[in-house]
């Protein structure tokens, strides 16, 4: 299941629904709100998304990514609107029989939802300038 | 006559200024459309890079309209 | 760096160890003990491990995967000793800048480490039967 | 003749049905050892996925031994 959440991503419940007693192996990333980007150095950030739309697309996502991969359970969830340094971003988690299959899966679910679910990246630097960020590679 | 609803995102707020805008158009399709909104940009956006959705769904620039569609016109993705 | 335990594995206290305030990825794979392994129902494994080469071959796995990836922080631990079905066997975790950089490495941890570091598996079924396993592909 | 301590893990302690053991030999490197302890196997390995350690290091099949050297012989790894 994709989900956005306007506040703190619990990380430890998201992991609870994700486990499989029948699984061996799980795949979590989890990305961060860093101190700097491509250069800048970063205050504060906030994640804008296109709510009804982000979720169905985050879902088809999900959904490809049980068919494409012999997994057991997945789960990504996005965080949007204002986020801290330190704060988690997003948060993705697969669980599978085999570590191949859940490596593959979770990587495959973070390159589909960077590039598209509708979010979209505003950061606010420490010379007090902000401005909306274009994906890196 | 038909009547819209438009939305922006991200940079392209910036662009037209403003998030949301209702408007009459005789535009029958998507690409009609974009090239109407484009006089009223402070600049001119890469448009292979906009993604287009209609009611909530993505879609293609060619696409037609109908009355109190709405439209969101959408830059790169980039979360994560 | 790469610890052999023979309690439960403390994934929480391991991944604090493993944040960095410049890192904006994180990714962890946990490798837990299934109900089946190879069409037998397990009821329990054990571990065995040369421990001092283990360690040693793990230590020498991080520092190689420090010189190969771009990355902030890696931890391994892998449990020895008695272990119930659900108990976590291995945890790996990276940090990096970006997130290829940290699947990458992760992934590189978890197989060196597999393939390389000295520790067996013995697994009990449920018809009481115990033998050593060979390593999956 | 050197003395040595020979350490024996995971399904190897089953064909040697022991996990250690003490000895005085002749053999002067791992090949010429490994020959004389097939000896006393119940069932010969498969020498190729067998990996040698002395004192506590990995070494080549053709290591020279020495007095008092403590050898083990392992298994391919099955963690994770």
């Amino acid at each position: 299941m994709f989900c956005l959440s306007d506040k703190k991503i619990d990380d430890q419940q998201l992991k609870q629904q994700t486990l499989d007693p029948s699984a061996g192996g799980f795949v979590c990333f989890e990305g961060w709100v860093r101190d700097n980007n491509q250069g800048k150095d970063v205050q504060k950030l906030a994640y804008e998304s296109y709510p009804i739309l982000a979720v169905k697309e985050g879902n088809k996502i999900i959904a490809e990514t049980y068919e494409k991969f012999d997994i057991k359970k997945a789960y990504c969830t996005h965080r949007v609107g204002l986020l801290e340094i330190g704060d988690m971003a997003v948060w993705v988690g697969v669980s599978a029989a085999h570590r191949d299959a859940a490596y593959k899966a979770s990587r495959f679910i973070l390159d589909e939802v960077k590039s598209r679910v509708p979010i979209w990246k505003n950061e606010t630097w420490t010379d007090g300038e902000s401005g909306w960020v274009e994906q890196e590679s | 006559m038909i009547h819209l609803e438009i939305l922006f995102f991200g940079k392209l707020k910036e662009i037209w200024n403003t998030k949301k805008l209702t408007m009459q158009t005789t535009s029958s399709n998507i690409e009609e459309l974009y090239t109407e909104l484009l006089t009223k940009a402070s600049e001119v956006p890469h448009k292979a890079s906009i993604k287009v959705a209609i009611n909530d769904e993505f879609v293609d620039w060619n696409s037609q309209l109908k009355d109190n569609d709405s439209i969101a016109f959408l830059p790169p993705a980039s979360g994560g």
